[in-house]
Formats: C-alpha cells, structure tokens, sequence
C-alpha cells in the first residue's frame, strides 16, 4: 500500500482528515483546488496539489471525465471521495473500477443497492430488517406521491433518491404540499446529486435519530463501532451529535440489537468498507431501517474518540486490501463519552445559511477537544458550498464531563466577520433538556432554542473589534 | 478616532476611541468612557479592562463586516457614510449572496405579510423570501438565474 | 468549586495544562511571571497574570514568602504547585494549611513522608513493598557513602532526597567514584531543590522504569490508573514514556501485580491527590519500590490518553472535596496505546541543553496527536529552567498504530533556530529493539542511537532556510 | 543575494540566491543551480522543487542563528564577516550560556586529551569541560562564578 498514489475528489475538513490518514499510512494525498476556491485550506495537508478547472461543482467535484483525466495524468492509484459529491455515485465507482483505479469506499454493487434508497429498503426488508413504511420505488410523478401519501397516511417526507445529509427533503402534511414541494424537491436533488429521482415515506413524529457505523474488510469481515445519536437537527440537518446514544443509555440489549442489525444490512450487499445504517428509534426504543449511507460520515469523530478506532485509516487500508486494526468484535468497546458541534456559517436565530469572510479566529480550547475545521483568517466563505466550517469535538470520562469540556471550548472559540451558530450552541448546551440528553429530532422545533439567542451583544464587544481593527492598523510588529 | 456601526436595518451607532501608548485604547460611547489594555504574548493579543483579567483578542484582519451573534454591521472608520437611508419591512435585500430560481410576482401585484416573493438559492438551499409588509410591489431589480451578492435590493414593496 | 481562585506557581507546558482543567472546571486560573520571562506563553490559558518579581528561580519559583504575599493580595483560594518547584516541598504544603489555602496536591504529611526518599523507603518496607537496598536515611559524609557503597555493593546510585526528574543523581562505580561526585550532586541538589541531602543506593543494571498512576481522594478511596512505562533515558531523565509497558505487555498478573502494591504505598500514606509511585522492574519481572512522586507527573498525559481519565481536573476536584470521576477500580480501563516524546532544546547526538531562540515553528500531525508545549515563533529558551520544550503525544488503537502516527506527527514537527532532540528520537522511531517494544533503561547507553542522527543536513535544507529569511524580509503581507 | 553559512568549526560555505516574481527563488550552490517555489496558503508558507509536491516552510523570524540537527550556522545574508579564523580542538569555546562551577587548571598546566579543565553549569546541569587535545593551558579567560555567553572562548591550549 505504500507510496501509492491517491487522490482525494473533496475539499473543506474532510479532505484534510483523509489527507491526514493517507500521509500517516504512507501513502501520497494528491488535493485538488478549482477556480472557486484560490486559498484551499485543504492543500495545507495534501502533498501534491492540481488544479480542477472549473468555476461550479457540476465541472469541478462532480466532472467525471475530468476527474479520470487527471488520474491518468497524475498516475493516480486510488480516489476518496470524502462525504457528498461523488461518494456514493454509482457511475463513478463503476468508471474507476473499471479503469482498476482503487474506490476507497465499498464495491459499486453496494454503493448501488445502498445509495438507491428504494432498493436498501427491500434489501433491508429481505434481511429481516424493519423499515419505514413508504414507496419501494422512485415516484416519478406528483400524483404518484399523492397517492402513496393516501395509502400510507400524512405526513411523508418528500426525499431525494440520491441524497444525504438532510438536502433535498422536505415534510408534507397533505395532498396539497406534496404538490407545491414536489418540484422544489426534485431541483434541489438535481442540484446537489445530480439525480432528481424522490421517495416518499411515513414521516414518524418525534422520533430519535440513531446511526450506527460499520467498519468491514474485503474478506468478508463486517464489524460494528457502535451507535451515534444524532436527534438535534434543524432542517432535517444534524447539528450536535453524541456517542454513545443518551437515549439508549444504559440499555445495553438495545444497544446490541440495533448495532447487530446494522451488521446485518452491510452483509446483505457485501459491504467493504466504513459506512453507516441510520435508523429511525421511536421512544418505545423500536427502530426502523433508514438508509445506509456508503460513505464516510460528517460525524465519525465522536465514535473515533470513544473506541479509539481510526474509522478513516482503516477504510484506507481494507480498500488496499490491508487488515483491519482488530481481529474481533469484542476488540471494540466503548470508553468514555463524545459531542460533536457542527460550527456553521449560518445565522444562529434564524438557521440560513449566512457566508461571508473570516476577519478573526482565535481558540482556546481544555484538554480533550478535536476541532476538525478548515478556518482561517480571511478565510472566505461562498455560498457554493456547505455552509459547515468546523466540527468541535469534546471527549469525556463521561457525558458530564464531555459536555463540560464542550462547553468550555465553545466559550473559546472565537470566529469574527461571520455570523455562525456559536451562540445557538451555547444555548442548547445550558438547555435543560438537552443537558438531561432527553431530547428528540423534534428537540429544535419544540424547544426552539434559537429564541433565547441574545441578538445585541454588550457595548464592550464592539470596544474588542475596534481595538481588533486598530492592531491590525498599526501592523504586525505590534 | 470615531468608528460608525450599522446593521441591516440601517440602524447606526458610534464609538470614539483614542489609541495611547503601550496599546492603550480609550473609548467613549454616549458620554461613557472606559479604557482597556491589549498586550501581545506569544504571538497573541490580549485585552484586559482592569489590567488583572486577560482575554484572548482577535486581530481582525478588515474592517468590513462585523457580527454580533444574529446581527451583522458593517464598521466604518472615522468617516460616516453617506446616502444610507433607513429601509423597511418593504425592501427585500439579500442577506447573502446567492441566484435567483423563481419570482413568484409581477409589479403591481399585491402581496400580504409572509406571502413567497421569490425563491432565491443560496448554499445550495431554497429559501423562501417573503413579504415583511401587506401591500403593492412597487419595483423588481432582479430576474430568475440571475446571481446576486449580499446587500442588493431585489423587490421593494408599497405598503 | 466553581469561582475559588488558583495560583499556579508553575510555568511553560503544565502551568498551561492546569490552566485549561482549572478554567473548564469553572475556577479562576491566575498565572505568574517573573523578570525572566517577557513573553510567557503559559499565561495564554491563564484568566489572570499577576507579576512575580525575581530574576531566579530562588526569588520567585521557590520563594515561599513572596508566593504568600501573592496569595494574599490576589485573595488566592488555593494553589496547584505543577512539577519540580515547590510541588514535593513539605514547608510550603503546611505554610498554605496553616493560611487556609488548598495545596491542589497532596496533605503535608504524605508530601513529607514520600518527599524524603528515606523515609519513603521505609514506609514501603513496613507496607511490605520490596524495595531496593541502600542507605535508609540520609548521608550526611563521603565517608558513610562509601561505608554504604561497600555494604551494598557497587555499584551505587549518589542521589537528591528532595530530587526527582533525573536531576542531582549519578552513578558510583567504586569509593573513589562516590569520592569524586559527592560535592558534585549536593551542589545540583542544593540548586534545583534547595536541599542537599543525599541518598545512597544498589543502582540494578538493565531495569526498567514502570510507575504506576494513583488517582485518590479525601475519603480514603485511592484508585491506580495503570502503569507507564518510562525505560527510555538520558541522563537518568526519560525522553519516551509508553502506556502502557510494552515489557509487561499482556501479563495480566504482574499488571495487576505492581498496580495494587502501588495503591498499597499510597494507602500507607493516606495519599489523597493524583501521583505516582515509581518501581525498578529487573528482567524476570520482579520489582521494586523506588519512590513516589507526590505530584502531577510530566508524562501524565499518556495515562490520559488510554484510559480517558483527565488527571489534572480529578486531582483538582478531590483537592476542593469534590468526587472523583468514577466510583470504582473497575470503571477505569485501559484502551489502546499511547507514546510520549518529550521535546527538549539539546544537541541530539551529545544530549546536552542548547538553549536559544526558536525562529520558526510550524507542525502538520495526523488525527490522534497531542501537543503540549510552550512553543511559539520567536520564544527564547534560556539556560535558566528545563530544556523540556514539549510534549509530543500520540494515541492508537494499539502500539504499531501509536508508533505509526508519533513517527509522522514528528515528520510534520519543525522547530527552527535551536538544537533539539528532533532527530535523536526519528532514530530511535525506527531502531529496531525500541520498534519491538524491547528496550531496558540501558537503551541509550548500549544501542547508542545518537551515534546515527545524520550530522550534515542536505544542502536543499539551507535553501529552505535561505527561502524563510527571504520571506521574512518580503514583510507580513508576502 | 548571497548567503554564507558558517558552523562552530568555522568551517564556511555560501549560497546565492535570486528572488524572482510570485516567491520563485534560483539558488546557485557551487555551480549548481536549483530553483524554488513559495505559495502562502490559509496563512501559511508552502515550497517546492517542482510545482507539485508542496511542504510546509516556515518564515523565520531572524537570520542569526540556524541549526541543522546537530550543527549550528551563522547565517550572514549579503555579508561575509571578517576576523573569524578556524579555531582547533585546542580551544574551549561555551556552547550554551552558563556559568563556570570550577576551573580545575592554570596558565602554564599540562594537559591530556579528555582531560577535564573546568566545569560548566548550564541550564542547571553542570557539565564538564574536557581538553580536545594534549598540550598545556596558554590563556584562560575566564573566572569561577562567572556567566558566559554562547561562543566564548574560555580556555586556549596549546598543543
């Protein structure tokens, strides 16, 4: 595996973790820059850097043909996709393998059968595993929607066949919103996947959001890191995630039943690689088949931090063909507790995304904090992608002390010229509910912490920026 | 030194500040005065206000656009701007920069509080802009694919 | 707890790593400097930074009466020593009882008997820990030291009482040896501890140096958390510590073993804080009391790292009577492996200090790296404290992986302008014996790895150099 | 710009550098020439020799003394210092700033190599300094007790 060559199609944080695992395994990252983006932070961790021509996504991080041009010119090895763009397109994985360049990620079959929601569905339904009511296909047509939303009963979520990570999905309540969010759904599928084909499914209320990460190998091997928690979102979009789940607990034979049913998803398409089975729990604890998503995830830090498994080296290393760092379940348990905050370029009250540039970045931060972030001063937020900057990560001995640490480094963690949800995480983090980790996906709509954001900061904060502008006045030797 | 703050409502205010030696900043604000002190270490900034106390400060690297928690203003050292009118509920400004994919209205159309305008992308989402005010569309600057930056005065709104 | 206000009469790393468990804990930290320090990175962490007038350790580090004048002017509640100073000194414990303020440590009694190695060495024996023979008390002349040296046999160890941390101790290996030193090691004994006294004891060839963590409260209830081990040394000063020992490796037994005779030493004392009872380990796996440091040592982060435990916050709640993290022996487990490289400004191949000014500073680690330094571009390492600059610390999921990721987070290190001990431990990285986990305190001494640090430097480094200086001269907005 | 280089031994090499448009530097090193390139990323400097592999470079903040692993460099830009002859195993020069502890030896004493003359406390270790060579003691310049800067010649012995 060493010195292979490998190319890493994504940008922002992840592009540095992966750049960060092929490095310490010995292999070369090769980082890309477009024309939209002229100081990538990414490259810092990358050891050789081409330039993807290009002004939007659709010619740069999603361009097949260009992407297998410069493989072929820069004698590539292997690809990693990261999360989003082309990590879970089947067209893409098929192309490489056809070209015997390495996928880090699963086989095209299950990237196939796993990224059409439709068929994951039956596949999990044929593996005896539950599932969400909803169609077993694609809906091509509004009238289609309708009448699946009949059958199944209000309300049903609208969602992307291709998607992820909460774009393209919308709630309707009624025959009526199914036609006004149909085509607003299929746009913003094709905007971000490429792909405009829908869903429909039973949108169960308030229920807990609990994902569980499989780690295999190409032998065969299908582990589990067991569970994620990740039940405070806004816009169908996980903002804090924790592991292990407050809402399982000390329930230890739920525990064990949604992770081995999680195994079970991933061998019924063969997985190879890292990826993760999100289920729907109710709060009579049964959980439902979501989706598998076959790719690595936003979130997989805060299992890291709890097993201590490095999820991305090792996805690295069974595409490689290598062995995986344990040889057993059992090698694989839970210390400690984790929270992870997803830091956004978007306005804390009213959750829109809000880009602009970075003019101040300062952390202070205790022991046991992992800020996985691409930030800079004058680092320029655009509105072309993902409005996520940062993830901060806090690792405990236990939930309170992860949640103490986590609270400590959001106090220092300064990011100036943008707005961000800091302040919204500050909140949530002080909210009883939350604190007592009883809290569901409803937790952003019924509590609504975003209302006890303060808007006007004191006097004195605007005192600190003037003398922020006028060091920068007096130059650098000051 | 006088330094103007404005948000988007065009709503302003203003500080005065005297910088003394050893990084000494005096501030006035509405009759106030308070002092503070900043001091590097290691390659950082730190301000106290009572010379014990310290805190991390950021060096800010422009004097554009500052924040604070949901509100943005824009800093204007030692000039106040001029032509920058109080705008209301009417006037439909990005608040970010992003494209046009539908306009919903024609002028002269009438429109009611919280009624869709338009549909502008921004960070790869839809966002629904609607009406702050029950009354007429007066003007539209924009039309559908068009891109825009943060601050443009789409669509203004009689009421 | 929350609001009591802490002086950390301490600088560099571990006043920084007190700083950031005080503040999350909701304490206020209070910081000191002194004339010798101008731009003291510690007080980065520190909420308050209080002056300590003094141009030597004696007026200011030591200085018990100036430190209370402190204590009282700045309403101090309670004071956490760190390592080396005032942190095993018995007076200083009891003048802080007598005022009412919290020694963040252990009581003046435990400081007392454990801090006098005679009386330490007693105390085991009476618990029925087996220890090293040697002088029971202090020795006052060169003639009981050599009546002793012949008693015992040579050769022998010339060591500080009041010592620690490899300083004021040589080894004898005849009358005329002990002779020659005697002045020698009471002088650096007087100059680092303020005491001269000495020791005399059988110095074992080829052992290993394991300690073991004791975490207690003021209840009585005291914990272990494993061992460390610590057999890499330079000078009888350890430059790697692993957790945990690869020489004891999966022998549960004598684990369990040394970790249970080190809370016995503890309980023999009524230890109540965090510190560490220190063992020789002969090759057949017998040990034997050496001493206990009843302070937060310098390599606690490694025993953070595999078990989760954050040491300096627990040592700071039981010192306020708050409870401990956990509740059992139980909880507490060990999971992966971790290495610590202590970075220090000294010649690689002869190991001697070689203060100066650091001109450039820059690092690119992979994910599982812990930093704990005082660094920062610019910073001048005087001739008047410790060469230890930082602490270069990496986790994984198990030693090939912990090994993999501290070579290439040492790759990512560079420190510009001064010497250090950079190069000294990329050999060592990759000596065979030390990569096999093999290796006795003799290591240095006998496998010699300073003698294959590469001199010359590549002439492209020069350039590199050459290409800094130039970019220096282009200005801040090159 | 030309570059020399000088390490404790004395022993003295140059490079010459051209600065070139976008940070490319042309060194030219005994007759070899080699070229550089620097981008500054997120803050940061980055080289490379050939446009694709890229590493991180750090800016350095003076030009007084460089250090490779275990020599130190004198770097003089533009200048070549005079007055700076080679000095042999004969001369006992601080490495470090100390203080002398001892001083075992006077004028006139014969010495062998390996020989301790005096001691030296350095960053609270004291360290013994030994003779490089057989000779007898022809100055000394120091006394015991006194602080010493990097570079000093304590001792000269005559072989």
């Amino acid at each position: 595996m060493k010195g292979k060559r490998v190319l890493i199609i994504n940008r922002g944080e992840i592009a540095i973790r992966v750049a960060k695992a092929l490095n310490e395994l010995g292999l070369v990252s090769v980082g890309v820059w477009t024309d939209n983006e002229t100081e990538p932070p990414h490259l810092e961790y990358c050891q050789e850097w081409v330039h993807l021509k290009g002004n939007n996504n659709k010619e740069t991080y999603l361009d097949i043909p260009k992407i297998m041009k410069i493989i072929e010119d820069y004698k590539i090895d292997g690809v990693h996709p990261g999360y989003g763009f082309l990590s879970e397109n089947r067209e893409f994985s098929e192309t490489l393998a056809k070209k015997g360049v390495t996928f880090i990620g699963p086989n095209p079959d299950a990237v196939y059968k796993m990224g059409a929601k439709d068929i994951s569905k039956q596949i999990a339904k044929e593996a005896g595993v539950p599932v969400v009511p909803g169609s077993t296909g694609e809906v091509a047509t509004i009238e289609e929607a309708i009448k699946i939303g009949n059958e199944i009963g209000y309300p049903v979520l609208l969602k992307a066949v291709a998607g992820g990570g909460g774009k393209g999905m919308r709630p309707c309540a009624s025959d009526k919103e199914v036609k006004d969010n149909f085509a607003a759904v299929q746009r913003e599928a094709l905007s971000s996947f490429g792909y405009a084909g829908l869903l429909v499914e039973k949108y169960i209320l308030n229920p807990h959001h609990i994902e569980v990460q499989i780690l295999a190998d190409k032998k065969g091997n299908v582990y589990h890191v067991f569970e994620r928690e990740c039940s405070v979102q806004r816009r169908h979009q996980k903002i804090i995630e924790e592991a292990p789940s407050p809402f399982i607990g000390a329930d230890e034979a739920v525990r064990k039943d949604i992770c081995e049913t999680a195994v079970k998803c991933a061998k019924a398409v063969n997985y190879d690689s890292a990826g993760t089975v999100e289920f729907i729990m109710g709060e009579d604890k049964k959980f439902y088949f979501l989706e598998m998503n076959t790719r690595i995830q936003v979130e997989h830090p805060i299992t890291e931090e709890i097993t201590g498994v490095d999820l991305v080296a090792n996805m690295i290393k069974v595409a490689f063909n290598e062995p995986l760092d344990f040889k057993s379940q059992d090698d694989i348990q839970i210390r400690g507790h984790a929270i992870e905050l997803r830091i956004c370029a978007e306005d804390p009250i009213t959750m829109l995304p809000a880009p602009g540039k970075i003019v101040g970045f300062e952390t202070t931060f205790p022991q046991g904090i992992r800020f996985d972030h691409c930030i800079f001063p004058k680092f320029t937020i655009t509105p072309d992608f993902d409005p996520m900057i940062g993830k901060l990560i806090a690792k405990g001995f236990n939930r309170e002390v992860a949640l103490r640490k986590v609270r400590n480094a959001l106090d220092g963690l300064i990011i100036d010229g943008i707005k961000t949800n800091i302040p919204l995480h500050k909140v949530i983090l002080n909210e009883e509910n939350f604190v007592k980790g009883k809290y569901s996906t409803a937790y952003i709509g019924t509590i609504k912490p975003q209302e006890k954001v303060a808007v006007k900061e004191d006097i004195e904060a605007f005192m600190l920026k003037i003398a922020g502008i006028e060091l920068n006045q007096m130059g650098s030797q000051s | 030194m006088r330094y103007y703050f404005m948000n988007q409502e065009m709503e302003e205010f203003s500080i005065d500040v005297e910088v003394g030696l050893c990084k000494t900043f005096e501030f006035t604000h509405e009759g106030n005065k308070k002092s503070l002190q900043v001091r590097k270490l290691a390659g950082k900034h730190f301000y106290s206000f009572d010379g014990i106390a310290w805190k991390k400060l950021a060096a800010l690297g422009v004097n554009e656009v500052l924040v604070s928690n949901s509100e943005t203003y824009k800093v204007y050292r030692g000039y106040k701007p001029s032509g920058l009118n109080k705008s209301g509920a009417g006037a439909l400004i990005t608040q970010m920069p992003g494209k046009i994919v539908k306009l919903m209205k024609n002028v002269g159309d009438k429109v009611t509080k919280g009624e869709t305008v338009l549909i502008l992308e921004a960070m790869k989402m839809e966002n629904e802009i609607k009406s702050g005010a029950d009354g007429v569309i007066k003007t539209i600057n924009i039309k559908e694919g068009q891109a825009l930056e943060a601050g443009f005065l789409m669509v203004e709104i009689e009421e």
